[in-house]
């Protein structure tokens, strides 16, 4: 896989801003079986008015294009999911401040710094029914994946599925964190919406990346 | 979805220009930003009360900002905390010096949005605190959940927080009687239809005939249990046992009592139930002093209704008698 | 049918005693009658107002019993018109030395119950004089029909012959500025739902998926013509058309505007609808002065909302804006 | 067909009250169609609050007892029909006074007096789609069979008939009068519940008076 232009990133938002438009009724769907039926509508807006904000003045860097991503998401997306998948983001360029041409540890890092800082934040774990039952899974098999030495696009491959298996396990969790806890019992046998969101995130950018 | 609406992905703004035009002499809007101040703010000397929350639940927060209630409310979408620019645009607009205190329903979009929006404000030198209100008694409150959240009792807060700033309370005395309020502060809610957000075309969950959800929150979202529809006595009866088994009411006790409906319930079966509540309260020998029956938190075109008990002392019957003048709660 | 009542035979009844417990402050009920009066009648010198109709209009008309506006509201059943002994119990009770002046919504039931109270009243030397108030524009003005009906205008003529009343007008002088009023006075209304009367069961009317009701009365009858379901801004011009057909307004004409909820309409959508009615009279150089958003004059749990007109001069503008203190509407 | 003593009077209105509890919901349905569906409870409560009232105290007689029904309707019924249910019976029992045996000519007087009392209340006239178009023409074939002479019972099967006949032809009526005006065309190919109810009380009446 080839090195990201801070161009390139900014395509890949308004990827994802068009994804998240495609999927908006899919999210709200789930975000309906056990919340309150916005998700899809919250990530759908925040993904659209954050492209239409980092085309209006390209960033020098990669790491400035994803702070400012993250950013975004964190002072205007509002709900939950906007500005903890802002934390996250955030997190992750800062983590990449500096780097001009990011390897695969470095995403490992990257994706390390967005889990604690969603986990400080939002004051889940692991297991509660949240995005990090499908980002956790998916930063351990990347990371897995480079520690054996095959290709970023192999890491990228196990990530997704990782991701896809978590997020589908979040059916079978009771949970713990946001509206969905509400329910108690009633949340099982339900995918969590912003694990799938996550998951949705990571196929488009895969394809996105793999694509170019 | 039938509703009386133009674009579904317009309604929180057209609905807050609706609410400007209506109400100029409490409030104006911050262009562009959904956020209504008072129309005197920045009230100089006086600590500011800024609230809000996802739109839906109208007349909440917007219909409480005016004299002796709140000086901004900011609406996020339809069931979305409102973001982080909001809140602090608000903070800074409506604060005059002594200080910003907001009302949070303990949610957490709610949380995470109006807290970051809190440090953000505390970088830029102005002093705010915070309540986080969570009066519903139908989550269990546990280290398992995202803890109570905060319904129709919210607007006691409002009163309650904002008489003690409008009568010249410093930042942490309106603290202090907000957090007295909160104590003495539970609500319990269920529904007989659910709601629709505009955005998503169709209702979040459906209930058959003959049932009900008991413990609803107020975004559409299922409620703690399903049962077969009740009598008024009935849904009472569980409703104010919920919340006495939490906030354990003694003879000779006064309370404020309000019947909220959810936003289709008719003004006819709220009285119903503010009957029942009464009635209720006063087998217990608890003295009702303050009635409000309406729809003053509401979940969209929900049908159902919350009761909202708030015990009283000398101090918080005071503050909840001062007068208010806001386009929702009129109290001379 | 899905509702929060206990015995529909017994709706009122119970209605009436939650709402006399909520508002101790400023009504009572007369035992057994289903009347509500103020809590400090008869006033004596003042000339004493008296209105009603059938139940299901909540929080017409006991929400407006009070300082300023109606001294009794007598509740019928469900949609039917209180009966003669009740309408001549309350005026007997308000009679304070200065004359009874009756507010009847026009229709066949209403008209025939309160005239023969008042003919009753007469003979036993009350002087009793009435309105008939028929603001509804969407019924043709015709011998072919009961004509007019009386719908949320009526809160206005409450509150402009309240207020001439109090300020200690003459029962000519009150009637003089109701009739003033009334002229001034026009509203029209729709549905996209209908209701249920308790004692029936099920609705009176259906209402297909993506169809709406255009010119409906309050009492879940069908409406003058069905329609496919429109956004709020073509509702609003077919409602407004209708208003301004029958009451030409000119720049420079200045009006209160009342967008009433019917029920289960949520409050967002009546501050969606207003904007759109307040956009379309700006647009023709007329100014709205007062506006008045929410649920005045409800139809059980119909869904849907009425517009209300009234142009206003230099006396009606004074006494709109009299402060009022009932249930339902306070002004200060 | 033997003279109606006061008690028997008080009996037919039990009788009445009974059958409109029966078609209560039948009435109901029909005003949904045109008004606003409460006709039937309307009718339900006054008939049976006239029992209760009639039979704690028996009036002299027969007169007094109809003056009294339709006192009653006219001051506790409320609504429209009931108020003019009351002015029809008031008058009829007002036109009876003094007399001590009701002759069918005594009767087609009755008829006649409400008929005109309820017009001036009402201001309807034949052919407005209200209960009219069903107690003018009963009360019509009443008096037309009184004076070819047959038996009253007879006389009584024809106003029956007649006034089955005049509901029926409200069907085809546009409404003038009434809630139902306000329809226009639309009250158009609905029986009025009025009508209907005045045909329910004659059948009532006529199965009581035959079957003593
Ligand atoms: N405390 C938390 N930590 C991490 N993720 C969370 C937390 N609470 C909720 N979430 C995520 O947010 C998603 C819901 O987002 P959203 O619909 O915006 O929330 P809401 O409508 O409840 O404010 C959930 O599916 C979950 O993945
Ligand atoms: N002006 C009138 N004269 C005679 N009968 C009338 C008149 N208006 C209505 N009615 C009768 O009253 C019936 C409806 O009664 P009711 O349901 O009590 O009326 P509402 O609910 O409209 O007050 C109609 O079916 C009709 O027969
Ligand atoms: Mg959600
Ligand atoms: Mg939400
Ligand atoms: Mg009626
Ligand atoms: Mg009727």
């Amino acid at each position: 896989m080839k090195n990201i232009t801070p161009a390139e990133l900014v395509n890949l938002v308004e990827a994802l801003a068009r994804t998240f438009e495609e999927e908006e009724s899919s999210l709200n769907e789930l975000d309906s079986k056990v919340g309150d039926g916005e998700c899809g509508a919250n990530l759908r807006k925040a993904f659209r008015t954050a492209s239409v904000k980092l085309q209006s003045q390209l960033p020098r860097d990669v790491s400035s294009v994803i702070e400012r991503l993250g950013m975004h998401f964190i002072t205007s997306a509002g709900g939950t999911i906007g500005i903890l998948f802002g934390v996250g983001i955030h997190a992750a360029g800062k983590e990449a401040a500096g780097i001009s041409c990011l390897g695969a540890t470095d995403v490992v890092k990257m994706g390390n710094a967005a889990i604690e800082a969603v986990k400080v934040r939002g004051k889940a774990q692991t297991g509660d029914k949240t995005f990090l039952d499908a980002l956790i899974p998916a930063v351990a098999a990347f990371s897995a994946s480079v520690d054996k030495g095959t290709s970023i696009d192999n890491a990228l491959n196990d990530a997704v599925s990782s991701a896809r298996k978590g997020a589908e396990a979040t059916k079978s969790m009771v949970a713990r964190r946001g509206r969905a806890s509400y329910l108690g019992g009633r949340s099982l046998g339900h995918i969590d919406p912003g694990a799938r969101a996550f998951v949705l995130a990571l196929e488009s950018a895969q394809k996105f990346l793999t694509g170019r | 979805m039938k509703k009386l609406i133009n674009d579904p992905t317009n309604v929180v703004q057209e609905m807050l220009d609706g609410f400007a035009a209506a109400h100029p002499q409490h409030v104006r809007l911050l262009e562009g930003l959904n956020v209504v101040v008072r129309k005197d703010s920045p009230v100089k000397g006086k600590v500011a009360l800024v609230s809000g929350g996802g739109s839906g639940h109208e007349p909440a927060h917007a219909g409480y900002v005016g004299a002796g209630m709140l000086d901004a409310a900011c609406a996020g979408d339809v069931f979305t905390s409102p973001n982080v620019e909001q809140i602090l645009a608000a903070i800074r607009h409506v604060s005059g010096g002594a200080g910003v205190f907001l009302i949070i329903k303990n949610y957490t979009g709610d949380v995470l949005n109006f807290e970051m929006a809190m440090e953000l404000a505390g970088d830029e030198g102005i002093t705010v605190d915070r309540i986080i209100v969570n009066d519903d008694v139908s989550v269990e409150e546990s280290a398992r959940t995202a803890g109570r959240r905060g319904i129709a009792g919210t607007v006691f807060i409002h009163k309650i927080a904002g008489a003690r700033a409008e009568a010249g309370g410093s930042l942490d005395e309106v603290k202090a009687s907000a957090e007295l309020a909160l104590k003495n502060l539970r609500s319990m809610g269920m529904a007989i239809s659910p709601c629709t957000v505009p955005a998503m075309g169709k209702p979040t969950f459906t209930l058959p005939d003959g049932e009900m959800e008991i413990g609803m929150g107020i975004h559409g979202e299922p409620g703690i249990k399903r049962t077969k529809i009740m009598s008024a006595g009935q849904v009472t009866e569980i409703l104010m046992g919920g919340i006495t088994a939490d906030l354990p009411l003694r003879k000779g006790d006064e309370v404020a009592l309000m019947t909220n409906g959810l936003g289709a319930t008719p003004v006819m079966e709220l009285y119903i139930m503010h009957r029942e509540a009464v009635s209720l309260l006063q087998a217990k020998g608890v003295k009702v002093c303050a009635s409000y029956v309406g729809e003053f938190m509401t979940s969209l075109e929900m049908s159902g209704c919350s009761l909202t008990v708030l015990r009283l002392n000398e101090e918080l019957k005071t503050l909840l008698s001062a007068p208010s003048r806001t386009p929702a709660f009129v109290q001379v």
